[in-house]
């Protein structure tokens, strides 16, 4: 297992340096902000003196370089700042609406998985035929909408014409919930309070969903194109010369290798159900990231709006190092390399 | 005998990869004189292609130095080191570029060395086909209107466009059918003493290596086991690999197969 | 070219594509003749019509302040096809250049240049447009400097993985043994044979990058009122669900639709390209 | 009366494509006895290789494929068969052997998997155990002698030749009828070749199989075959004994064809001629060979 593991610590070690890059490009583009933030948060009605104050603060009279160099040692320390728009810490800030936006992620990327995934296989094992035409077209009219218009439609469809789900937020009001983790699945089960759980499932399917459909789409549509590519190697030739059965093939012989490049792309479906997230849960009300951020970044908050895109940045590489993980194990070619690159 | 037209003086080529270096060939020595056919015969692995890369200057040796006309071949070539030396490579669908014209690569030896006025070149390229016996108006063509053996022919003719000295021809038949590799040989045989060509022959195939070579040279493993005149080596071969390597030839008659089983056990005269 | 076109045309599902892109276009480019009311695109009020539901001459009904939505979601479309065609225009010649460098180079160059790309891959698509753009002033440049930064990063990754495949052909090396120039090896050689999937990733393109302005604009971090744009159309109806339906349900279907048909041009294209090697 | 194992009539294969029809096989006859090893000799693009693949039942599969003609099988027209009952035989009573024998071996399942997969061919419930069992005689039938590591290892881990051997003991481990062998070991070193190949005869004699030899190589050919038939452009041109047809060449193709061969005894390169001139000759029987 060494050499997994060493490839594991190569790529930790290459997300270490473009995570900090990322907080270069973020804390340059935050910098270039036209107005004054300083202004901006006291509004119009305080003196040039608070300003300035405020502006000595937030450390926006230094040079550029020796504020970014501040920011990194105070974020060595775990501190991300003070959000001007709340008056709190950015990390307490964060932490309280993260949660949210995380579960709802979860529940739309295992959805793309469970459902893209058999769609691409069963769209390739029977190509040409009606079923993989209707698959195609399914997965293209998935990616073909952004996720707010999915959320906009599944709303009209299932929660007003069909009241089949509620049509906002998490959980129903009459449920109070204890607040641990802030994953209410996790603490819903905390409490013990079944009924809850379920109450919080059911809100969450529906945003989910309209999260989910183009991952969903884009899964499929490349499950499929693998496979099929898959399809025209020797080693299916020779498996179907020894008789091994089509269903056999498809969910076995031909999968397995498919799915190495499909998971590198199902990583990159996470990072833009991050980004959709905000659509997502402004439909439905949904008490995440999203507010916070699109708020943040209407006020030039400078902190928050480069915390928020430092954690979700973080996250996108952290969920992209579990598909190479995932990766390496299902690929014993780089397991077993001697020079893993 | 003809004087050397490139020697190859102590080269060794070891690869470096992150984690151990490979040798890929261990002090190798040997000349090619001109106007010859040097043949190089190996299994995969023997150092075959590292030897090409070197002289090509693909990459430089790790040790060792390459005289052509007696004068040392940089690690970096420039334009003109470049243009003696040619290659004519194994995979006939790769060695030409599918989005331009047989024309147009030809064009661009013509046009990199200067060769002959702008206006002329044209007329130079459609001579250049023909001379490998394809019509002239092939020019026109993109390679996927080619076939295997036309494809190589084409690569002959980039190699003659470039007034090169030495050509090496890596396995340059070894994916076309039987027939159509005899044609190409034969032109290749045809070229030689016509344009004043070297050969560098690179292959696997000792029954084309006793028709077409000069000379012979036998690689395993990096190094070079046994060099000698073709008509020599394969009346005594004296090393015991060589001896397996002509053991391993696939036969027609039933004349070469009671050659072939007296070379391997020794030689004709043993 | 005829002949790819002919091909296009024989499939039914690439021949629907063909067809409503070209009403797109068509709409885009003559805008000012198609629309029923050309005025509305601005800041006109008609409370006399607001927010009716769809019937002559609105076809998709009126605002709440009573301007044609047909003609709101043409000109709208015209915008959103600028937009593509300006962020393409830079991201791509962008992207590729920077993707042949590393590719071909390789060692350090590559080393540098793909962990920049990295960079900006790691910021969740939307999120980085999102920054750029709040940061900045939500005008229509601005909105297409921020996804022409979002944008180029990705033909940087396909032009690179793809000239690491082609640096290994054959016909590179024999360029290279000329003695061809490495611009000659780049420009010429090489990116003739990544055309193919670049034009087939612009067409798919066209299409996404409606989809992410509109995005934008519909969290309010794009093109500002009173300019039509279908995000932002959405967003406002969105609150008047479900009675005032038409406010969303038709720049919605204006966004899929659109979407869809670029990408079945471009999912023919790809076909069309793969069979062709 | 023996039963031949495999016997093909006048065998047609067509490609319905978008512009036209394209015939690829224009009615060829083969046999081959049990226990008799036949090669099927041309270049690319004669249609050996989807000779084979008919045999098996792949080509069949394709919808744009059209075919006529009988192939009978062990007695049993396929052509009557059902997919289902065809699939039935594929792995059991015939089984292949390709051309690269790395990538034919699928890349992420280890060799013992894989094995295990074509011995349940057979024996559907078969454990993992006697599996290994009855695999690693096998692989010593092909001269591995550590089974166990080359169980462990995936293919892309072992060398070619030694994936050539695994790929001959599966193809014989279900003690099949007949055995294709579409160009073996081509991308192998000559001297691997030469070996397996040697132990490829041996094999399918010791097991009495059947064997349709598919190659370019006319040498190899030679070497392997009992008997031969040439074909040229979707016809057979040629048939007969190896060593008549080595020996005396009877059509204008066959010749040109061995003409074209450097000898290793030498006597300078061969002078052929641009174009095939009757290489449409008819067909040419030799009349020691040929079984019905």
């Amino acid at each position: 297992m060494t050499p997994t593991i060493l490839i594991f610590v190569r790529r930790v070690g290459i997300s270490c340096i473009v995570l900090l890059g990322v907080s270069m490009l973020i804390f340059a583009i935050a910098r270039v902000i036209p107005g004054d933030p300083a202004r901006i948060a006291l509004g119009p009605s305080a003196t040039a003196e608070q300003v300035a104050k405020l502006r000595a603060e937030l450390r926006l009279d230094e040079p550029i370089t020796t504020q970014y160099g501040h920011f990194l040692s105070e974020l060595a320390q775990g501190d991300l700042g003070i959000s001007l728009y709340t008056n709190r810490p950015v990390v307490v800030d964060i932490a309280q609406f993260l949660p949210a936006t995380l579960e709802l992620i979860f529940v739309a990327g295992a959805m793309m998985i469970v459902i893209g995934l058999p769609l691409g296989i069963a769209s390739a094992r029977w190509r040409g035929t009606w079923i993989d035409n209707a698959i195609r077209m399914i997965a293209l009219l998935g990616v073909s909408a952004p996720s707010f218009v999915w959320a906009v439609i599944l709303m009209l469809l299932f929660a007003y014409f069909l009241p089949l789900f509620p049509i906002a937020g998490r959980i129903s009001d009459t449920f109070a919930i204890e607040q641990v983790t802030g994953f209410l699945f996790l603490d819903t089960l905390i409490a013990g309070n079944l009924a809850a759980f379920g109450n919080a499932a059911w809100h969450v399917i529906l945003p989910a969903f309209a999260l989910a459909l183009s991952g969903i789409g884009q899964t499929a549509r490349l499950t499929r194109a693998n496979m099929v590519e898959t399809y025209d190697k020797p080693y299916v030739e020779m498996a179907r010369s020894y008789g091994v059965p089509d269903r056999r093939i498809a969910n076995r012989y031909a999968f397995k290798p498919s799915l190495i490049p499909s998971l590198t792309i199902i990583g990159l479906d996470f990072a833009a159900m991050l980004g959709n997230a905000f659509l997502v849960e402004a439909v439905f009300a949904w008490p995440g990231l999203s507010r916070y951020g699109v708020s943040v970044i209407l006020r030039k908050d400078l902190d928050a709006i480069v915390g928020t895109v430092l954690i979700i940045s973080a996250t996108f590489l952290i969920m992209n190092l579990i598909v190479d993980v995932l990766v390496t194990i299902i690929n014993p070619r780089i397991r077993y390399s001697r020079t893993a690159s | 005998m003809s004087p050397p037209l490139l020697e190859v003086h102590g080269a060794s080529k070891v690869f470096r990869l992150e984690d151990r270096e490979v040798p890929a060939l261990l002090d190798v020595s040997f000349d090619v004189r001109e106007g010859e056919c040097l043949a190089i015969v190996g299994e995969s692995g023997a150092g075959k292609t590292t030897v090409a890369n070197l002289i090509l200057g693909v990459y430089p040796p790790t040790d060792g130095t390459i005289l052509m006309h007696g004068e040392p071949l940089p690690a970096r070539r420039r334009r003109e080191h470049r243009r003696a030396i040619q290659l004519v490579q194994q995979n006939p669908l790769s060695t030409l570029n599918p989005k331009r014209t047989v024309g147009a690569s030809l064009r661009l030896a013509l046009d990199v060395h200067r060769i002959g006025e702008r206006r002329e070149r044209p007329e130079i390229v459609a001579t250049l086909l023909e001379e490998v016996g394809l019509p002239g108006d092939f020019a026109r063509r993109y390679p996927a209107a080619l076939s295997g053996g036309q494809r190589q022919r084409v690569a002959v003719a980039r190699a003659l466009a470039c007034r090169s000295e030495l050509v090496v021809l890596d396995e340059p038949t070894s994916s076309l059918d039987v027939l159509v590799q005899a044609r190409v040989l034969r032109l290749l045989e045809e070229l030689k003493p016509r344009r004043g060509l070297t050969y560098l022959f690179i292959t696997h195939d000792l029954s084309v290596v006793r028709n077409f070579a000069d000379r012979v040279a036998v690689f395993e493993k990096g190094r070079l086991l046994e060099i000698g005149v073709t008509e020599a080596l394969f009346a005594e071969p004296e090393h015991p690999y060589t001896r397996r390597l002509i053991s391993a030839v696939p036969v027609v008659s039933r004349e070469e197969e009671l050659v072939r089983d007296r070379l391997a056990e020794g030689g004709l005269n043993a | 070219m005829r002949r790819a076109f002919a091909i296009l045309a024989s499939n039914p599902l690439s021949l629907l594509g063909l067809i409503l892109i070209g009403i797109i276009l068509i709409c885009a480019i003559f805008a000012d003749f198609i629309a029923p009311f050309p005025e509305h695109r601005g800041a006109v009020v008609d409370f006399a019509n607001f927010n009716q539901a769809p019937k002559w001459p609105h076809l998709m009904g009126t605002d709440l302040v009573g301007r044609d939505l047909f003609s709101r979601v043409i000109y709208a479309y015209r915008i959103s096809l600028i937009l593509g065609v300006v962020v393409l225009g830079i991201a791509v010649p962008v992207g590729v250049t920077v993707g042949l460098i590393a590719g071909y180079f390789g060692r350090y160059t590559e080393f540098a240049l793909m962990r920049v790309t990295d960079v900006f891959l790691s910021i969740p698509p939307l999120v980085l447009a999102m920054s750029i753009m709040g940061v900045l002033e939500p005008t229509l440049i601005n909105g297409m400097l921020a996804v022409t930064a979002m944008w180029w990063p990705w033909y940087a990754r396909l032009v690179y993985n793809m000239t690491r495949g082609e640096k290994e052909e054959g016909y590179v090396l024999a360029a290279e043994l000329i003695g061809a120039s490495r611009l000659h090896v780049m420009f010429r050689e090489v990116l003739p044979n990544c055309f193919p999937s670049i034009v087939t990733k612009m067409t798919l393109d066209l299409g996404f990058i409606i989809l992410i302005a509109s995005s934008l604009s519909f969290l309010g971090l794009g093109v500002q009122p009173p300019t039509p744009d279908l995000g932002s159309m959405v967003a406002d109806g969105a609150k008047y669900l479900p009675d005032s339906w038409w406010l969303t349900i038709f720049p919605s279907l204006a966004i899929l639709i659109a979407v869809f048909g670029f990408n079945l041009i471009g999912d023919a294209l790809r076909e069309l390209f793969g069979a062709d090697q | 009366m023996i039963v031949p194992t495999l016997d093909i009539r006048d065998l047609r294969l067509g490609f319905r494509t978008y512009e036209a029809y394209v015939e690829v096989l224009h009615g060829i006859s083969l046999n081959i006895a049990p226990g008799e090893r036949v090669a099927l000799v041309g270049e690319s693009g004669s249609g050996k290789s989807v000779t084979a693949r008919i045999v098996l039942g792949l080509l069949q599969l394709l919808r744009s494929a059209r075919i006529s003609g009988s192939v009978v099988f062990e007695g049993r027209d396929l052509d009557r068969l059902s997919a289902r009952e065809r699939q039935r035989l594929r792995g059991t009573r015939m089984t292949m052997v390709f051309q690269d024998p790395t990538s034919s071996l699928n890349p992420v399942y280890r060799i013992g998997t894989q094995f295990h997969e074509v011995l349940r061919r057979t024996e559907p419930r078969i454990n993992e155990h006697a599996a290994r069992e009855r695999a690693a005689q096998m692989l010593l039938e092909v001269s591995i002698d550590d089974p166990d590591r080359v169980f462990e290892s995936y293919p892309f881990q072992l060398s070619g030749g030694m994936n050539q051997r695994v790929m001959i003991a599966m193809a014989l481990a279900n003690e099949p009828a007949l055995l294709i062998a579409d160009e073996p070991g081509t991308a192998l070193d000559v001297t691997v070749q030469a070996q397996t190949l040697k132990l490829m005869r041996e094999l399918v004699e010791h097991h009495h199989t059947s064997v349709l030899f598919i190659s370019h190589n006319l040498g190899v050919v030679r070497e392997f075959a009992d008997r031969v038939y040439v074909i040229y452009k979707g016809r057979i041109v040629e048939q007969g004994p190896c060593a008549s047809v080595f020996e005396r060449p009877g059509h204008a193709y066959t010749r040109a064809l061995m003409a074209a061969v450097p000898r290793i005894t030498g006597g300078g390169l061969p002078d052929i001629g641009d174009e095939p001139r009757d290489f449409s000759q008819p067909l040419v029987v030799h009349e020691s060979g040929g079984y019905a």
